[in-house]
């Protein structure tokens, strides 16, 4: 089987359950794929050295920066962002709604990418002290909250599914 | 605090004071928020930005030739074509600063590292990078100034030759006697030098803009997340060439900004060019290092020969100092910042006599502007670091010169003396609760057994105040021809069509919760839910009502944006009433609203929805009652009570509002290493009567946030030749969640007697956690070797300095005996 | 980020000889060691697309040479200009000469400013890569004259 | 954000990795990609084709064997943190890999990449050089093996040749009890950057005397630098030593030259060297006395 490099490729890519097709440069990161080719805008970007956890997204069940992932290495993949985290009726899901309860948000620019290292910590970790939930979304800068309300949001919807013994969804 | 209210007179419930749900949320989680770069058009070509990679260097020549041919480039843009297309921008200083002329696009030589040389438009973001690499150009090396008092020396390199000097402004503030309080103190510290660092508040969305060209109108229309437009037009449209109506800006939602977003005109003026040229959309996408490189720092400031005269019970009676003020290769908002700061000129403390010789230069780094806690934060921290080095070295208990010296509650209002009035206010009560938040006793008992482990315990109070909404006739004081006074905010709230109440307001919320707050304040007025009220967010000037103040900046949209919103709805109000009371034939008198009907009270069968009112007004008139005049359509622009101040004495009201900020922090020093971590932090506020509890905690968290990561970990370095070292977020250690501690907050409510609701304008904090960590840090010196904390940024390593050489860090710092009462 | 080195060595030429070879643009640029190629562009001047880099962080910074005019026959100043990885070096290479009884002892010093990505993300680091490069280039100078005397 | 035009090819296995490595000039191994994407972006980077090894299973294994544990180089950290191989046999692997970067990072980052970049600030290459550790080096002309003092050249350096490939790592397995302990001093806030690092490794013989001893500091040298007159200086103590100040000083701090940058000075690089060698070395001699990672 012959196997070449090439500039561009066809990838075939999941996201949130839909499978979409495209010829993608072989240079275009996941991030620019998702907001330029999918136009699925909500994966924002807010660094170029991936420090800052914007572009944060699940692809095949793992926690990643989707600005150091290449759009061609996610040929086949299975990717989770924002746009697929509210309820089937549009409503928001208990993840969503703890974040807003608490004020975990406020210019809500980061706070795609929180959200997704919020459920990965918590599906991971169903009840984590708050150096677990710190360290859980280390990965993710915000200027706006001193992230106080979102260690608490993370607390509270632990501290939830704690009652109703139910895993986070 | 989350109480509902019910107003006695209208018997209906009141929906401000009530941290209710935020309208913006729902969005926001959903990641259907509309950010400047989530902006499409149709053909839209996408602007590369070449930039400098010299902190200062002559351009002898650029060859575009190469890249000019290069697969999917459209055009490409130099400085030369842009000293043609481009008058320089007006400057807000009188000369020297005037003088220096300043463009879109470097012209003749740059003058920082990250300074826009070549702008290259073409298909794709990348086709336009990739054209980038074969531009060459020939410059030639000049010699940096990147220190603010290295600038003012003769013989220093000039940034801009064309004014002669780098200073851009220079005046002596000089209020009360120092010199009589100087002969007639017990004590006088003299402190040679404190630096505050150049840092930012990088707002994780950079800047984004789509800008279209219509030459039918000769308009053009700019999506971007520009936080003050009608400040940026007042540069774009005379540097243009054109009529700033012809400059309609559109912003919706804002990725944080915190000020850093206010001076991006430049680039839109770029953007604006390449738009006119190309006949396309242009898309700008501005990315971590760009911004850093080229977006806008905080002012960096340096005060010497720091004379305090002090009693020996610990009552400073003044503080003379000089100040050098850097402010980057341009004054792009400067040099406002030269005169900001004087709205706190004695902090909450009591002291008179007070001369700063303030000097405004520019060197070779990026321009500032700015940044959450403007201009004031820089002299809090002094007037802080002052007050800790007065108790060090008098042997006073930092507390306690405090309390000393802080203005009283009974002194309210009080008038500072430079003409500010505090409005109101209890320092020693936020001081106490701030306290015992942390538990102090504990700690103070802690530090004593943690003696001799390797682990030192410091102890420390930032105290400082958040003063909000702008007298803008304080820039007179700068330049007396500046034809700016006072500041505004106008709101329209109206019925639409069909009887929904539509809200629009001129400010670019960025986080604060705009729609919420503007929404609870229309309900109580107009007696509906929150989610009745749709408040059409952003800076449009085509859409929105909007004055020369409208934005998101200086702590003001509680006083400015809901004093609009208040009158508006007031207004609406009214013609509701009336028309109510035409068409129900009652007296206005007995005329109540409530879920989006005018009913007669006591008899709420007598009734008329909303939508029967708009109908009457917009498709019905006919069915008018006679001699009304109403169109539920109103407009109301709320001006705070403020009077020109005397520029030649610099003295008058600066600023309407003042919240209150007092912090405590507990950090640990590794003494091997210096490693500092924070073990307690508390911050307690007074930003008068509170309109949404929870957000207004939420700024105190955010604000503390970025003071703690300005405090230990970030900072803007430049190498001697005016390279940037710290330029991405490797290099710029934003501070992660590991590192800002679970804050303890609690809140009074002094109520403002100046403002229209009560409430204070806050949320940049004052920089609270820079002096409430250099005062703990100060804490743990005074146990071991007595070092002076001298500046703003304490990394490991200059604590570990610190702690080794304490003798270097006190040279220059004396209690010298005056010769009365000895 | 400015970085200065400066050092010796002496070989058995003639001043004369190492003269005429360190002021030939063919010779230096054939000299500098790492290169990809060479072309000489003048009578003082050539251009060298210079690799540079280690690991992931690699890649060619075309880099002129200019010789400057000589004051006198100890002393030679070479300016050198290299652009690339987003990033500049300015550079003066002098040279001072010195007759001895055997050959001649060279005097080198070089003055060099680095801006751009590689200064502000290299910072530290790059100063022990760039002196690593740099000695090279020096000691592939020596070499060379050497060679040629043993020819 | 921008990278370059590059070509990208994802090989089926190590050999046809190899293949291509040595078909196309300028091409480079991408693994994790959490380094070299960023060097991508920022169009520093070497290399015009990558040969992206990311989803080689025979690279991703983790395996347990009497005298060693064997761990392919493009395991992820996330796997070592999880891995019930790493935890009960060399417990440190997975408490290093645990303070790099954050979760996303260490989904994808690998401990080949981690060696491969060998920054300074990596925590991998000091770590494997205080183990002992053996770097499988595969190429075409088969695998190779070196030890990591050998593989860890200097800054960014290692001893890889064009066209090789680091395959996999070995991890010796003590057979008596033992100690370990990485402590880094990271600038900037917690495990941010690691400054300067030591990492210690000891173990106990049955006379009860120290062995195998071994420090490592990073961050003041080009390589992972022994500091063997430390080591000597142990070795062949009882376990109950404890003048830890006494074996640190037997180390010439002044003749390290530690690079200066804006993260921390040379000299205070340095001056935190016996620090952390200290520290390093109490808790790796606290490990072996009870008898801990028996």
């Amino acid at each position: 089987m012959s196997n070449t490099p090439s500039v561009s490729r066809s990838v075939a890519v999941t996201v949130n359950g839909t499978t979409y097709q495209r010829d993608v440069a072989a240079r275009t990161l996941l991030v620019h794929f998702l907001r330029e080719n999918l136009n699925l805008t909500g994966t924002h970007f807010g660094c170029d050295t991936g420090h800052c956890g914007s572009c944060t997204v699940i692809a095949n069940g793992k926690l990643i920066k989707s600005c150091m992932m290449l759009a061609v290495q996610a040929d086949g993949a299975q990717i989770e962002t924002v746009e697929g985290l509210a309820e089937p009726d549009g409503s928001l899901s208990p993840l969503q709604q703890a974040f807003s309860d608490a004020h975990a948000l406020q210019c809500g620019f980061c706070t795609p990418g929180l959200m997704l290292a919020s459920k990965y910590l918590l599906e991971h970790n169903p009840n984590p002290t708050e150096e677990e939930i710190r360290r859980g979304i280390k990965g993710n800068l915000c200027r706006c909250t001193g992230y106080v309300n979102i260690v608490r949001a993370i607390q509270n919807i632990a501290a939830d599914s704690a009652e109703k013994g139910d895993l986070v969804k | 605090m989350s109480t509902v209210f019910t107003d006695n007179k209208t018997d209906t419930i009141r929906w401000t004071g009530k941290s209710i749900p935020r309208k913006e949320d729902d969005r926001l989680l959903k990641g259907q928020g509309r950010f400047a770069d989530d902006i499409r058009r149709h053909n839209e070509a996408h602007v590369y930005l070449l930039r400098s990679p010299y902190g200062h260097a002559r351009i002898r020549s650029i060859d575009v030739s190469v890249a000019n041919e290069a697969p999917g480039v459209i055009y490409i843009l130099t400085g030369e074509e842009v000293a043609v297309l481009q008058k320089p921008f007006m400057e807000i200083a009188p000369p020297p600063g005037g003088l220096m002329e300043d463009y879109c696009l470097a012209v003749g030589k740059v003058h920082f590292m990250g300074e826009p040389v070549v702008a290259i438009l073409a298909e794709t973001e990348e086709l336009g990078r990739d054209a980038a690499d074969l531009i060459e150009i020939d410059y030639e090396p000049l010699p940096a100034v990147v220190d603010g008092q290295a600038a003012l020396q003769a013989g220093a390199p000039l940034v801009h030759e064309e004014a002669g000097t780098n200073v851009v402004w220079h005046g002596v503030y000089d209020w009360g006697d120092i010199e009589g309080s100087i002969a007639k103190a017990d004590k006088v510290v003299k402190i040679d030098r404190l630096h505050f660092h150049r840092f930012t508040s990088t707002p994780i969305e950079c800047n984004a803009a789509v800008v279209e060209y219509y030459p039918g109108s000769g308009e053009y229309t700019f999506w971007c997340n520009n936080t003050m437009p009608q400040f940026a037009a007042m540069f774009m449209g005379p540097a243009l060439g054109i009529p700033t109506d012809r400059l309609h800006f559109v912003t919706q939602d804002i990725g944080g900004s915190f000020g850093n977003k206010i001076t991006t005109y430049v680039y839109l003026t770029i953007c604006a060019i390449l738009a006119k040229k190309s006949g396309r959309p242009v898309k700008w996408t501005e990315y971590r290092t760009d911004h850093i490189l080229g977006g806008s720092h905080g002012n960096e400031r340096t005060f010497s020969d720091i004379v305090v005269p002090v009693m020996a019970d610990g009552t400073i009676l003044g503080i003379s100092a000089a100040a050098i003020d850097d402010a980057g290769a341009f004054p792009r908002y400067e040099p406002l910042g030269s005169v900001i700061w004087s709205q706190v000129v004695p902090n909450v403390y009591r002291f008179r006599d007070v001369r700063i010789d303030f000097t405004q230069v520019v060197t070779n780094k990026c321009p500032v502007g700015p940044n959450r806690g403007y201009s004031r934060l820089q002299h809090m921290w002094m007037v802080e670091r002052v007050v800790d080095i007065v108790a060090q070295e008098l042997h006073l208990d930092p507390v306690a010169v405090r309390k000393q010296n802080y203005i009283l509650p009974e002194q309210m209002p009080y008038e500072t003396p430079n003409g500010c009035v505090y409005d109101s206010g209890d320092y020693p009560r936020c001081l106490d609760m701030a306290l015992e938040l942390i538990d102090y006793p504990k700690w103070r008992e802690r530090q004593q057994t943690a003696r001799g482990t390797g682990k030192i315990i410091g102890i420390g109070i930032g105290s400082t105040l958040d003063s909000g909404t702008n007298n803008f006739g304080q820039a007179r004081i700068i330049n007396p021809q500046l034809p700016f006074s006072g500041n505004g905010e106008v709101s329209n709230v109206k019925l639409d069509l069909y009887g929904e109440v539509v809200v629009t307001i001129g400010t670019t919320p960025q986080g604060q919760g705009h729609e919420t707050t503007a929404a609870q304040v229309v309900s109580d007025i107009l007696g509906l839910h929150p989610d009745q009220v749709r408040v059409l967010i952003g800076h449009d000037n085509a859409r929105n009502v909007y004055t020369g103040f409208s934005g998101t900046y200086a702590s003001q949209f509680a006083v400015t944006g809901l004093g609009a919103v208040q009158g508006a709805a007031e207004k609406l109000r009214r013609e509701i009433v009336q028309l109510a009371a035409g068409v129900l034939q009652a007296d206005e008198s007995e005329i109540a609203l409530r879920d989006g009907s005018a009913f007669v009270q006591g008899q709420e069968e007598r009734a008329i929805p909303f939508i029967g009112l708009a109908n009457i007004v917009f498709a019905n008139n006919a069915t008018m009652p006679p001699g009304l005049d109403v169109s539920l359509n109103c407009t109301y622009t709320y001006r705070p009570p403020f009077k020109v101040p005397d520029v030649e004495k610099k003295f008058g009201n600066l600023t309407l509002t003042y919240s209150t900020q007092i912090h405590a922090s507990v950090v640990e020093v590794d003494e091997e290493t210096g490693q500092t971590t924070i073990l307690d932090y508390a911050a307690v506020d007074d930003s008068g009567r509170l309109i949404h509890p929870q957000i207004v905690e939420g700024q105190v968290h955010g604000a503390a946030g970025l003071g703690i990561g300005a405090a230990l970990y970030e900072a803007l370095e430049y190498d001697e030749e005016g390279q940037l070292l710290t330029s991405n977020f490797y290099g710029y250690k934003a501070v992660t969640a590991i590192d800002v501690p679970m804050m303890k907050t609690a809140a009074i409510e002094s109520p403002s007697p100046f403002s229209p609701n009560g409430a204070k304008g806050m949320g940049e904090g004052g920089g609270a956690p820079l002096h409430a960590i250099c005062s703990a840090l100060q804490d743990v010196m005074r146990q071991k070797s007595g070092a002076i904390i001298k500046d703003s940024y304490n990394p490991s390593e200059r604590v570990y300095w610190l702690l080794q050489n304490a003798e270097k860090s006190r040279q220059g710092v004396s209690v010298e005996e005056s010769g009365h009462g000895l | 980020m400015k970085m200065t080195e400066s050092g010796s060595f002496a070989v058995r030429s003639s001043q004369e000889e190492v003269l005429a070879l360190v002021t030939s643009p063919e010779f230096m640029g054939k000299t500098w060691s790492d290169s990809k190629g060479y072309r000489v562009t003048g009578p003082e001047s050539a251009v060298v697309d210079m690799l540079i880099g280690v690991s992931h962080i690699k890649g060619t910074m075309p880099t002129t040479l200019t010789i400057l005019p000589q004051e006198d026959a100890d002393h030679l100043n070479v300016r050198v200009a290299a652009q690339g990885l987003g990033s500049r070096v300015d550079m003066t290479l002098a040279f001072e000469l010195q007759r001895q009884a055997e050959g001649t002892l060279v005097m080198w010093s070089s003055d060099a400013m680095i801006s751009g990505v590689l200064a502000s993300v290299g910072s530290g680091l790059l100063r022990p890569l760039a002196k690593r490069n740099f000695d090279a280039i020096v000691a592939a100078i020596q070499a060379a004259i050497e060679a040629l005397y043993s020819h | 954000m921008l990278l370059k035009e590059i070509s990208y090819v994802r090989p089926h296995s190590i050999d046809e990795a190899v293949a291509l490595l040595n078909s196309y000039p300028e091409a480079g191994i991408l693994a994790g990609g959490q380094s070299l994407i960023n060097v991508l972006k920022m169009r520093i980077g070497a290399y015009s084709t990558l040969v992206d090894i990311s989803a080689l299973e025979e690279l991703k294994q983790i395996r347990d064997s009497a005298e060693f544990i064997s761990i392919g180089a493009a395991t992820t950290y996330d796997d070592i943190i999880h891995s019930p191989v790493v935890m009960v046999s060399r417990p440190i692997l997975a408490e290093t890999a645990f303070r790099i970067a954050d979760q996303q990072v260490r989904n994808r980052g690998t401990i080949g990449g981690n060696c491969c970049y060998n920054d300074p600030t990596c925590h991998f290459p000091p770590l494997l050089t205080a183990m002992g550790a053996t770097m499988q080096v595969y190429g075409s002309d088969g695998m190779r093996e070196m030890s990591a003092e050998e593989f860890f050249v200097g800054y960014y350096q290692t001893a890889l040749a064009s066209g090789q490939i680091l395959a996999g790592i070995r991890i010796p397995k003590p057979k008596r009890p033992y100690g370990d302990a990485f402590v880094p001093l990271s600038v900037g806030g917690t495990d941010v950057l690691n400054a300067v690092t030591v990492t210690a490794h000891v173990e106990l013989d049955e006379p009860g005397t120290l062995t195998a001893v071994r420090v490592v500091a990073t961050g003041v040298a080009p390589q992972p630098l022994r500091m063997t007159s430390v080591e000597d200086f142990v070795h062949g103590q009882t376990g109950q030593f404890s003048d830890l100040a006494g074996a640190v000083a037997t180390f010439d701090m002044s003749s390290l030259e530690p690079p200066s940058d804006v993260h921390a000075s040379g000299l205070y690089r340095r001056r935190m060297v016996p620090v952390l060698a200290r520290r390093a070395l109490k808790m790796a001699l606290e490990q072996v006395r009870r008898g801990y990672r028996e």
